[in-house]
């Protein structure tokens, strides 16, 4: 099962992975990646923002190269736009595979490479107005793993 | 006959509008020429990417927008 | 928040994972990982056993490690005894942290390590009666990861 | 005055019973000297580990168990 979806409302994850994991019978393991919005004292919001033409494609092109380069029996993988409060959910992935080296390297790899390659840009709302969230060195790091 | 250019995250702070629109047909020099030059300063960063048409540019030097096309204009996405 | 259980009773991984999420305010990444019975067609049922004066001190070890080698704000981890059948979870490993790099390496090393290293023994039904589960090559291959 | 002799997984079906008692003190020898023979050969195997008292006992010949004490015999563990 592929269910690839970005949502402009809050969700909860364990609504969409319950479904997920038994729309996949036979499987042997999942492994289930959570993203959530910091609860830093000093971010009131957090916004989302992409470019549509590119977003939901790029989400489609990079769960192909998932589903090429890992033995997976599902993959969802679920982004969210607009604003978010602290606790939110922002992104879900979610791999079932009949092994677990699969399911885990299949949530990294895709994990690792929709924060640092997909088209989002993060802003966050503090006492003094929105500032634009850099890229991090790290998310570099992390994605040369896969080279 | 024109090209809608869009500026996405805070490249739309820096022109104080979402988008403009440009004569067709647009290459690379009409682009600069024709967008804010604090923008055109930003598109000569390799990390900052042009789509058309709904697609990443290779090599931005290349582009030609025709008229209809959407110009899309990407700065580095967001980490963590 | 650090849940270390050793259950012999079939149980729902979502009613584990949600409490455990909600336990650990202000996180920004929760992995979790979740291994059931494969639905082999020759398998009718799988048993695992354990030596209960080291598994439940074993896993609380492999927690004491996996807390003090990556930056986590909790800890789940769940394993079943007893008789289980295809489609039933046997593991479930979950790690909050600010981070998502933190909550990945955790469970890929618990599960690494849990499965390696942890004292079960396990057996699978077939019609010709019970056959042991050998140790897998990839195993021992998978922990070298982390020396 | 005894020493409880834990056969795990496998090494169960082996020996035909999950347990059997050996006078204390128990040493290594003694171990191997007082379980069946079959199972006496697998512990020779390095994978096949030893438990005393509810520990793994680093050093299988420096095995030195007193009465009340539980001996494990652990097979290696079973794969994904």
């Amino acid at each position: 099962m592929r269910d690839i979806r970005l949502l402009t409302q809050m969700f909860i994850p364990g609504q969409l992975i319950g479904p997920f994991a038994q729309a996949n019978p036979g499987l042997g393991a999942v492994c289930t990646f959570v993203g959530e919005v910091r609860g830093e004292a000093y971010v009131e919001a957090l916004e989302l923002t992409h470019y549509e033409p590119l977003t939901l494609a790029g989400m489609h092109d990079l769960a192909d190269r998932a589903l090429g380069r890992f033995n997976l029996m599902g993959l969802l993988m679920v982004h969210r736009i607009g604003v978010l409060v602290a606790g939110e959910p922002i992104v879900c992935v979610s791999a079932a595979a009949a092994h677990r080296r699969d399911a885990i390297d299949a949530v990294d790899f895709c994990m690792d490479h929709l924060k640092s390659a997909a088209w989002f840009w993060k802003r966050e709302r503090r006492s003094d107005g929105w500032h634009w969230i850099e890229p991090r060195a790290q998310d570099h790091t992390d994605l040369k793993r896969w080279d | 006959m024109a090209v809608r250019v869009v500026f996405l995250g805070p490249l739309a702070d820096l022109v104080g509008a979402d988008e403009m629109e440009l004569p067709a047909p647009l290459d690379w020099p009409a682009l600069l020429a024709g967008i804010p030059p604090a923008v055109a300063e930003q598109l000569t960063n390799a990390r900052v990417h042009v789509a058309c048409a709904g697609r990443v540019v290779a090599d931005k030097a290349a582009l030609r927008a025709v008229d209809g096309d959407e110009v899309a204009l990407l700065p580095p996405v967001s980490g963590g």
